[in-house]
């Protein structure tokens, strides 16, 4: 599990060091299947990925998907969004599988068990929980508790929840309590492992 | 015929969403619309990736990149904004809370199916991001596209041949010739180019699934 | 539907004004049934609630609850208290059910539909939805975005998001643009009506 | 017979939450546990109402209606704590994120059920709280209780009476005549109070499902 939403909360510094690790035949699940040459896109090139969960494969710079796509090397499983989202949430909240109108009657719901409920037709969907995730956020204490900068927020709060080790890179470590309260956004029983990756900070 | 530049088009969506509403705007042409609301109507954006209260571009050398737009361009706020995680933003789009979203599509049918995210070529790589949810959460959904395509076949269809987005979840369409309900009957047709007839109109949509406004 | 965990982030004076509005026969959702005198124990007492859907109503102090209960004057439906709040996240999220193993087995599951997901149990719960929000916030902006005050938080972010209509009390509004982005807590499109209840603010 | 004092058992059970651990303390008995850990050892207390970090009681005349505990009375705060809506709490506990929950029970049965929510007497009113959340979603279940009912009948049996609250979800037992883990083969004492023998615990439980560690 992957953080970010293009490059926004992609935590770069931690997939070079999954690339420099050496772990292979991973599936990823992540909303964009990586930009250029660097991040993802480096771990997709380096032939490591087996498998890709993702909304959005396809962007302007998304050659090297594309073409490990076209050439049969990387399976796709593609999932709405909103879906996605839902079903990382699930794993991280307990919740065995849910109910949602999205996808229904399309290409994406075949093969999907399907409900009407209060009247709106709904597909089945399960959660989705990994065994690592590699997360960006902005501050960190000693304890793991986090807070984001802006939209880099997106997915980071929900795969926190739903991994087995959560790993965030962060551009500070602050002193336990100087994060406030009411505004952590992931409080640290979600994360495992904090990283300062200084030049990770995007301003 | 003359066509309503894409401007044109921008403007009257933009003065159809009225005061207060919360609104996405999808990737292309619906990012138009945001340059035309007039000064003095409060409409608020919402934008997939977690922001409640987006505002115009970025002045150049200002962009964060930590700021970005569901299409992934640079954006500002605007007072009163909000940011929230993912599985937040789509509970808000999927549980019926925007009032309005604007989605570009390749084809709309009379029955108001939206196809929008995917051509069904063998060699295309398919990518449905969030145009699913949105097109079945928002309480109206608006379309706006070009009438037609640039080999001049219609993008208002009897029957999407192009794999469905969603079914039945457009409220309204505007195109370059005219601006149409969905109803019940077919395509309500509110308003239109000036020079286009509704015959016209039904001649290059392919469909008799058309009428005019009522009394 | 009325915010709070005991008397912490109850809306004492948005259920007065309910009291003095008349509505009746009314179903509510809180997840307790009222304490002492006040706030909900006394629009149960004025005999304007049919049903009650929580999940603890016996406490020290509920003693108005435990004499209409007693006398069948009022229907209990009783809900684990994370499926309450899941069921009351669905609904405010558009999800119809959801799966969890939370009450299988008990007699809380008794009439739910059953189904073993990744080898455990889970029971089938619905998305609970209401008309109208009553809830207590701590400061609001003109949009309507919320902050809370602690754990006067509980109920309400939810419960905001699963009602036609949502009315929250507040301590104070302040200027648009006052509350970080980063920081609020209920975005505004959630939100209906704001009214200061001056009396409110705990401390 | 000799038995652990309260404060004795929940020395005890403090004894065995390992550093670092997140821990909710239910309603009744558990409470007592948060006043023994060690100064050095740092445990997470978590309260289903939206609160991680629970501290101490707060000094008389500083009690914060806002800032409570999910059996309604007042806390404080450490350093590090963070507030979540109740979604989110009850997610946490659901999860699986908790390491441990410590519980007060009317009955648990050698398999390892629990009931503590019903005595399932007719005029009782019933309430549930966040007991089967707790009970079916921390990585670990501890219940904590005395041995007896004050009628002096075991509420450790073979098959529980009361309504469930979650079957086979508790790991070790605390009372103050012993400590036992449930196993697939009964239940494990692990240790008891000084004076008490393996029979005579079987005998004022009414069961032979219980055994000594072995080796």
């Amino acid at each position: 599990m992957i953080g970010g939403f293009g490059t926004a909360g992609m935590p770069a510094e931690l997939i070079d060091a999954l690339i420099e690790q050496g772990a292979t035949a991973l599936t990823i699940i992540s909303n964009n299947a990586g930009n250029a040459e660097t991040g993802l896109a480096a771990l997709l090139k380096a032939k490591r990925v087996r498998k890709i969960v993702c909304s959005f494969p396809r962007q302007s710079d998304s050659w090297v998907f594309d073409g490990l796509y076209r050439a049969g090397e990387i399976a796709l499983e593609l999932v709405p969004q909103g879906t996605l989202a839902e079903r990382i949430r699930a794993a991280g909240a307990g919740i065995g599988a849910f109910f949602t109108p999205t996808g229904y009657g399309t290409q994406l719901a075949e093969g999907k068990e399907t409900r009407i409920i209060d009247g709106r037709p709904h597909l089945l969907e399960f959660a989705l929980p990994a065994d690592v995730a590699l997360i960006k956020a902005h501050r960190a204490d000693r304890w793991g508790n986090l807070v984001y900068r802006k939209a880099a927020r997106n997915f980071g709060p929900i795969m926190a929840t739903a991994a087995r080790c959560t790993i965030a890179q962060v551009s500070s470590i602050v002193d336990l309590g100087a994060l406030d309260p009411e505004t952590i956004v992931t409080p640290g029983i979600f994360v495992h492992r904090v990283v300062i990756a200084a030049g990770a900070a995007t301003s | 015929m003359t066509r309503w530049t894409r401007d044109e088009m921008a403007s009257r969506v933009a003065r159809d969403i009225p005061e207060g509403a919360y609104v996405n705007l999808g990737i292309g042409l619906p990012t138009l619309v945001a340059n035309h609301f007039s000064k003095d109507r409060e409409v608020i954006l919402h934008s997939e990736n977690g922001i409640l209260g987006v505002g115009p571009s970025p002045a150049v050398g200002t962009e964060d990149p930590d700021l970005i737009n569901a299409s992934k361009e640079p954006v500002t706020l605007v007072k009163g904004a909000a940011f929230f995680h993912h599985a937040d933003s789509f509970g808000m789009m999927r549980g019926g809370h925007l009032d309005v979203c604007v989605l570009g599509a390749f084809q709309v049918s009379v029955a108001g199916d939206l196809a929008n995210w995917h051509t069904g070529q063998l060699d295309a790589i398919p990518a449905v991001g969030g145009a699913m949810d949105l097109a079945s959460g928002a309480k109206q959904v608006f379309v706006m596209m070009e009438h037609l395509t640039r080999n001049g076949e219609s993008k208002i269809v009897e029957r999407c041949t192009y794999p469905l987005t969603c079914a039945a979840c457009v409220n309204r369409i505007y195109t370059d010739l005219a601006v149409m309900n969905v109803t019940s009957e077919g395509l309500e047709v509110i308003d239109m180019c000036s020079g286009v007839s509704l015959d016209e109109l039904k001649r290059v949509s392919g469909t008799s699934r058309m009428f005019g406004r009522a009394g």
